[in-house]
């Protein structure tokens, strides 16, 4: 008889409950009939990966995560979804005619990638890191040293986004 | 740091069962009798025709939009004004420089009209 | 400890999960979702990587490119919604198959 | 982090009792978080009194005087008459949005309270990222607003729930840069090391009023005006214009779940109003907190004055001010609040580099403050004015002809 594998310890319950959440909720987004029931499952996902983060001791991405997708992004996509109104009540399929293979693909795809992580003897744990107040700052100081350049590049972007965004959804009048 | 996140987790249980409860005391301590008048949609009075769209701006998407760019750029700033002692000048002109960038778009949205709410 | 292959496979899940709903859906918002779904999936794995790396004490590569997909992805939906109210306000539709201008 | 904590000294005292080390603390954290929260709900019956109390007597009328001493237990009747209450749900409602909104309305504000320090040691949790927490789970807010307004079925909810959603994303732009600038000064993003920043020791005894609101007037204003509309109070309580909306996102909404957007409301006011005590006024800093053994009885005592004297300056303002109109708030915040805090935030960045001793930056900075505030008085005073000359004209009978346009260019919505 194989021996038993050790109990999973706190950790390891909290990680499998916060993965099962997000997965949960990301067939919620790609399945809802509704389209704000899939907005609102894709802002579950978005605070299950937060968590993630947390798990994984990155606590300003966490806080960045939620901030900005949960707290812009989603409010962005329901806007648009009010706005173009098209939430389907269920009248038309939501899926195209494509979707029985495109199915097929993905899990085909989830498959290869189980595949591939599984057969790869990753590190079962990490070195611990004082993931303190100095981290985030050394995380700041990063962006404007090392990574000055995507750093502006990405200032760069956003002001062509706030630009080229706010001239295509205006209401021409 | 992990053990602080825990006492999160914590309270963001009981504060979910709380008003929860609450709630659910709600229903049972209260009446319950529906009827099709009660159970209509409010509006002032008038019968409610068609369903709940009504024609919105895209006002409302503008100000989501300058929004999104401005909360980037606070995810940005943060960190940088922790790290801000240790600097260096060129440092400093390359935050400058990047709230700059944004202030010449929301500029630009001013003199285009995107902040008037018409 | 969580071993790192537990958080590899809940991002492959989440890409898998977006990459069917970005071919499958007929919804253009639908279809951003999913894409931001497959810009989390890439995240995970970033900061995964950088936490189960050699020096994640002091090498923050991981999670400044995740801090940067981040932006990148605002930046993204507010254009890409944009366009999408934009193609509504013409056509009355923001269904992609209906959107067929190209068709003869 | 800095000294013991009450989940230490909790903790340490159950595994005196014979508990093992994880289970002393997960029963520590329990109890701790337990009594937060309901330090949250019961604390919004008492918010609720001083509400009515005050703006009574500032509309010259006595208030709730009859339940208990200074009519302090009318909020409990009310509140055991909104439990007893029916709870109406309306046909076509959405189940999901509908019935989840309450609840998570309540829990994104309950939860900010985990970490709000009330004393030396006595904070939930000193979380490293205490200041961006707080700013990130308010969009939790903006979601259930959202919910309510959609999941109602209601035109007017809808209307309301999307205004309240302009509001507060408008206002947490120039909220979060007014934060930044405190960040910037202290260095540190947790709520403990911003208090402990603004003592003052003169001679081995803290003082405790190095408040940075003396240093910053104008981040101070800023973010106690963008807090009144996140909280929305009532120079910026379009989101429940009575005579527009009827009663904003949570008209379909009756009984407990009504009451439990009420309860959001209050207690969102009242962590605004500690919040700002903490970053401008010092929090449970104050003479004398340095003292062992009374320290932290004062710590608490001070904090407690403190952020209950700015919730009772909102609801002053609240009863003071007239209603403003939905294209004046974002005129107000996108082309006011937003380029005076960015101007500060870029002045201060400087300042701080400049080779002076820190009393004379910190005069810099002050000054700097100052020159915001006139900066925004003057352009202010310029807008009123026109806006008065606008009103007027429009009640020239020649300019009567020219409002009667189509409808829809009107239309506020």
């Amino acid at each position: 008889m194989p021996p038993l594998p050790p109990l999973p310890s706190i950790g390891q319950l909290v990680f499998a409950g916060i993965a099962l959440f997000t997965c949960a909720s990301a067939l919620g987004v790609v399945l809802a009939r509704n389209l704000f029931h899939g907005a609102l499952a894709l802002v579950a996902t978005l605070f299950g990966v937060a968590a993630l983060y947390v798990m994984l001791e990155a606590e300003f991405l966490a806080v960045s995560q939620v901030l900005v997708y949960v707290g812009a992004i989603a409010t962005l996509i329901t806007f648009a979804i009010m706005l173009t109104r098209s939430m389907m009540y269920g009248k038309t399929s939501p899926l195209n005619r494509q979707w029985g293979k495109t199915g097929l693909f993905a899990v085909m795809i989830f498959l290869a990638l189980y595949g591939f992580v599984g057969s790869i003897p990753w590190a079962d744990s990490a070195a611990p890191v004082i993931a303190d107040e100095s981290m985030i700052a050394r995380l700041g100081e990063q962006f404007v040293t090392n990574y000055v350049i995507a750093f502006e590049v990405l200032g760069l972007l956003l002001l062509v986004a706030l630009v080229g965004a706010v001239m295509l959804a205006r209401d021409n009048d | 740091m992990l053990s602080q996140y825990a006492f999160i987790l914590i309270m963001a249980a009981i504060a979910l069962v709380l008003p929860l409860a609450a709630i659910i005391m709600g229903h049972l301590l209260g009446p319950r009798r529906p009827d099709a008048v009660k159970n209509a949609v409010y509006e002032s009075g008038v019968e409610t025709i068609g369903d709940t769209w009504v024609q919105f701006r895209a006002q409302y998407y503008l100000i989501g939009l300058v929004f999104v760019v401005f909360d980037v750029e606070a995810i940005f700033l943060f960190p940088i004004a922790i790290a801000y002692k240790g600097l260096d000048m060129f440092a400093v002109f390359a935050t400058i420089f990047f709230v700059l960038l944004l202030v010449i778009g929301l500029l630009y949205d001013w003199r285009k009209g995107a902040l008037e709410w018409q | 400890m969580v071993p790192l292959t537990g958080y590899l496979l809940v991002g492959a899940f989440l890409f898998s999960a977006g990459l069917y709903g970005a071919l499958a859906r007929r919804n253009a918002i639908a279809i951003l979702m999913s894409i931001e779904l497959m810009l989390n999936a890439a995240n995970i794995n970033l900061v995964a990587f950088w936490r189960y790396g050699e020096a994640a004490q002091t090498d923050l590569t991981g999670q400044v490119f995740a801090v940067m997909i981040i932006a990148l992805a605002a930046a993204e939906a507010a254009v890409g919604l944009a366009l999408i109210i934009s193609v509504y306000r013409e056509r009355k539709t923001v269904n992609v198959d209906e959107l067929d201008l190209l068709v003869g | 982090m800095q000294g013991p904590t009450w989940s230490d000294g909790l903790a340490g005292l159950l595994t005196g009792l014979g508990l093992p080390d994880m289970l002393a603390l997960g029963i520590a954290y329990g109890i701790g978080a337990f009594i937060l929260v309901n330090f949250g709900m019961v604390s919004a019956l008492l918010l609720i009194w001083i509400t009515r109390k005050a703006i009574s007597r500032m509309q010259d009328r006595l208030g709730p005087n009859r339940l208990g001493p200074y009519g302090l237990f009318q909020t409990v009747a009310d509140a055991a008459k909104l439990i007893s209450k029916e709870i109406i749900t309306p046909s076509q409602s959405d189940f999901l949005a509908y019935n989840a909104a309450p609840i998570l309305s309540v829990f994104g504000v309950l939860i900010l309270l985990a970490v709000v320090p009330f004393a030396p040691g006595l904070i939930g949790v000193d979380l490293n990222i205490g200041v961006l927490f707080v700013v990130a789970l308010g969009s939790i807010g903006i979601m259930a607003a959202l919910m309510a307004g959609w999941g109602s079925n209601n035109k007017y909810a809808l209307l309301a729930g999307f205004r309240v959603v302009a509001q507060l994303l408008s206002y947490e732009i120039p909220m979060v840069l007014s934060i930044l600038t405190v960040v910037l000064l202290t260095g540190t993003m947790s709520f403990q090391g911003i208090t402990e920043f603004q003592s003052l020791t003169i001679g081995g005894f803290n003082l405790g009023i190095g408040w940075l609101g003396i240093v910053m007037p104008a981040a101070m204003l800023i973010f106690f005006i963008s807090s009144l509309a996140e909280a929305e109070l009532t120079p910026f309580d379009l989101l429940e214009a009575e005579s527009e909306l009827i009663a904003g996102f949570h008209i379909e909404y009756s009984g407990m779940k009504f009451a439990m957007f009420f309860l959001a409301q209050f207690v969102n006011a009242w962590v605004l109003s500690a919040l700002m005590a903490i970053l401008f006024l010092g929090g449970w800093q104050g003479p004398g907190v340095g003292l062992p053994g009374i320290g932290p009885i004062l710590g608490i005592g001070y904090f407690f004055i403190k952020a209950y004297a700015i919730y009772v300056l909102q609801q002053w303002v609240r009863g003071t001010f007239p209603r403003v109109r939905i294209d004046q708030m974002m005129y107000f915040a996108w082309k006011v609040l937003v380029p005076a805090t960015v101007g500060l935030i870029v002045v201060q960045a400087i300042v701080q580099k400049l080779p002076f001793q820190s009393p004379v930056i910190y005069a810099l900075i002050f000054l700097a403050n100052i020159g915001t505030i006139w900066i925004v008085v003057t352009a202010l005073q310029k807008y009123i004015k026109s806006e008065g000359l606008r009103t007027k004209r429009s009640f020239e009978p020649a300019s009567l002809i020219g409002t009667m346009q189509k409808a829809d260019t009107y239309a506020m919505y």
